[in-house]
């Protein structure tokens, strides 16, 4: 078994495997934020921060943090060299009009076709959606990033979707720490599958259908 | 002249009234305006916003305070009294997309009649509102938003109200300038006519009916 | 009789009468460009410029004309202190949201439910309409200020414009070098007139009904 | 590397496509580009801009030299050529106010489905348009624009592609900057990255997929 920071890990690296030179990228809060630890240095990406601006960059050093320099979680950030402040109306102009190559979100529920629940639980848990509804539905590739099961047994990549949704068939790709899938039009593909794990045990851990291709590989 | 006092801003918010107040997290929030809010007890508001951030930072300290009715804002999952209070009824809470919320106010401030996204079509987002269908793809109409007084939180501003804003905490500020009768802004510094260089400001004074001068920590 | 010189010039004054302190203001190329020659010089007008700015200040002397700083009409202009900056959407949301003053605009015609047509003569003349419709639609106030006929005997004050419209029932003051008429639910009220004109010269010069109140005054 | 000559710039462009030009009245309109254009004979252009400037300087050139089949502007009166092509049915003109085409083109680079404005109702311009009544009033449904290709004119652009427009030259830029699927840049000067203040920043490199230093005679 991999206990949870290890869990985080191996989502974080191999979600930074799919980002590209030149992309520019927003990462939600949680583990899509640590896939910055990830990036390969041979390649620039763009980070884009809904509230405001592109090129973010590592946290300061401690003492060095400014009052107007945050992201999108509430943490003091950096600018990079060649980043751009916007105001928030410009931010999801970038976001929604699909300037933005690649949105990373962590879910409460994903499902085999693409749909996405990340802004509420009815009556127990009502944060809002934030910027995730602009971003699902705006970003050429949206990347989930997240968990297999809730507290090891609870499936939360579903057949359907049960909490109310944040974008309707808009996920691109699914990473967790077993595996790597694809929302396609036949259904839900493993493309990768993590071997420490038995693929039978995946298939348990999975309430929506696993497609095995042909051509399944182990993730890196 | 627009420069005032902090008295003189304070004076022009009343209780019951709609309120658009900058900010993403309490960055670019007018805290000194919040503050003369609280002390006063103006009551019964309707905020606009991005979030309800923190119990003792920016708007989050008006719901503490029991100040607001309703708000109309995209999160409240950094604020927990803004969830118990709506568990409780005592606060009811329209929650929008960021995106979404942001045009809308832009809309209101543009004389535009509503915004047309495709952000929320097959949600709850969508239930209640009129869906139309452009080029074989479908769009919620989302309608303007304005509001009463606008409390702004800028870094420099000039004696006629011209503004700049300090790095991210620019955010909804220049947006909601737009879009309420009464625009109230909190400087960190007022300048003399002539400091600002014209292509470097954010927000025209044409937009600003009174500033006074804040302080801050600004560089 | 008073010549064309005139005219522009009792009309550009008298608007100059309209505006107060404080206002924003758009005057649109022609007499209305004339209007700020007249402007009071204890009060304080921001002029727009629908290209990109507030602030809009005289001709520069020859020779420090600027490349990148023109009026709408292409004029070598100078932007005043104070003023700013702005890309042409948010000029337009300066217009369209009603955060403009007052716009003054010449016109083709003109009627007396407010109806101005003022962008082209199907088949003959058609420049188009640049900013003027939404100045038209978006300004708190529209004066039109213009001479009261073409070329002396051709009406321009009209029942009803019969060229195609600019905006409909968006005028509130029309200003000639005859008069000031307003329009007014009941129709278009004559509230001052110049007396080098008869009254009764003034109405056969005007297709419009012209409303004579018992408090019409002479034009200054 | 964002970073082009003139040369690679101008193959981007070809004949049959929709071209959106930055400037008003010539001002913020990338000359050199056009040059190119012409000197290459890219004809049976569609041309999204908003006017036809004059036959000597700026788009009118394009129209001139008889490579424009179509131009999308809110004016054609100071180039007297557009005029007359038109009447000889050698140009297709659509004129549409200024305030719509710059929000038709900015809701073509937001992802959004449309602009609901009042301007326009109840004259020519609303012919064959869908009409809104909201909340009591009527506003035009005007569909978004996008082109193939958006030719700007910077006054500063760093290697990454940000951009700066100087004074009036900012006008329609900075939004056709959002709504191309290709967006090409002449600049005045090209600096090294970090040389431009990221609060100053009009246009984030984001937006641009090439830029050449044309020079100029800025400040």
């Amino acid at each position: 078994m991999v206990n949870k920071t290890e869990k985080r890990e191996i989502i974080a690296r191999r979600v930074a495997q799919e980002l590209q030179d030149g992309d520019v990228v927003n990462l939600g809060i949680g583990i899509p934020t640590r896939v910055v630890d990830y990036i390969p240095e041979d390649i620039d990406i763009t980070l884009h921060s809904e509230n405001g601006f592109v090129g973010l960059g590592p946290a300061p050093e401690p003492g060095k943090e400014d009052k107007d320099l945050i992201n999108a979680g509430g943490e003091p950030v950096t600018i990079k060299k060649g980043g751009a402040f916007m105001n928030s109306a410009e931010s999801f102009i970038l976001v929604r009009g699909g300037h933005l190559d690649i949105t990373v979100l962590g879910t409460l529920q994903v499902d085999e076709k693409g749909n996405i629940a990340n802004w509420m639980i009815p009556g127990k848990f009502v944060p809002g959606m934030g910027g995730a509804m602009d971003l699902i539905t705006g970003a050429q590739r949206v990347i989930v990033a997240t968990e297999h099961t809730i507290k090891e047994d609870k499936p939360k990549i579903l057949k359907e979707c049960t909490l109310p949704l944040s974008g309707k068939g808009e996920v691109d790709l699914i990473v967790t720490e077993m595996g790597v899938m694809e929302v396609t039009g036949k259904g839900l593909v493993l493309k990768e599958y993590n071997p420490k794990f038995k693929l039978e045990y995946i298939k348990k851990k999975t309430e929506a259908e696993l497609i095995f291709p042909a051509d399944l590989q182990e993730m890196n | 002249m627009k420069e005032s006092s902090f008295a003189e801003v304070v004076e022009q918010i009343e209780p019951g009234m709609t309120v658009m107040i900058g900010g993403f997290l309490a960055v670019g929030t007018p805290e000194k305006l919040i503050t003369g809010m609280i002390n006063k007890g103006i009551d019964n508001l309707t905020v606009i916003a991005n979030e309800t951030s923190y119990p003792d930072r920016g708007i989050g300290r008006l719901v503490v305070e029991k100040l607001v009715d309703k708000v109309i804002v995209s999160h409240i999952g950094t604020n927990p009294v803004s969830g118990k209070q709506m568990n409780n009824g005592e606060l009811e809470v329209d929650l929008i997309p960021q995106g979404t919320l942001v045009e809308r106010i832009r809309a209101g401030g543009a004389g535009l009649g509503g915004v047309l996204t495709p952000v929320g079509v097959g949600t709850k987002i969508a239930e209640g509102k009129e869906i139309l269908q452009i080029k074989g793809e479908d769009y919620l109409l989302e309608l303007p938003l304005r509001a009463d007084v606008a409390l702004l939180k800028a870094w420099k501003a000039d004696r006629k109200g011209n503004l700049i804003y300090r790095k991210a905490a620019r955010n909804f500020n220049p947006i909601m300038a737009t879009a309420a009768d009464k625009v109230l802004v909190e400087a960190e510094e007022i300048v003399e006519v002539g400091k600002i260089d014209p292509a470097r400001v954010h927000t025209p004074g044409v937009y600003v009916d009174m500033v006074f001068a804040g302080g801050g920590d600004g560089e």
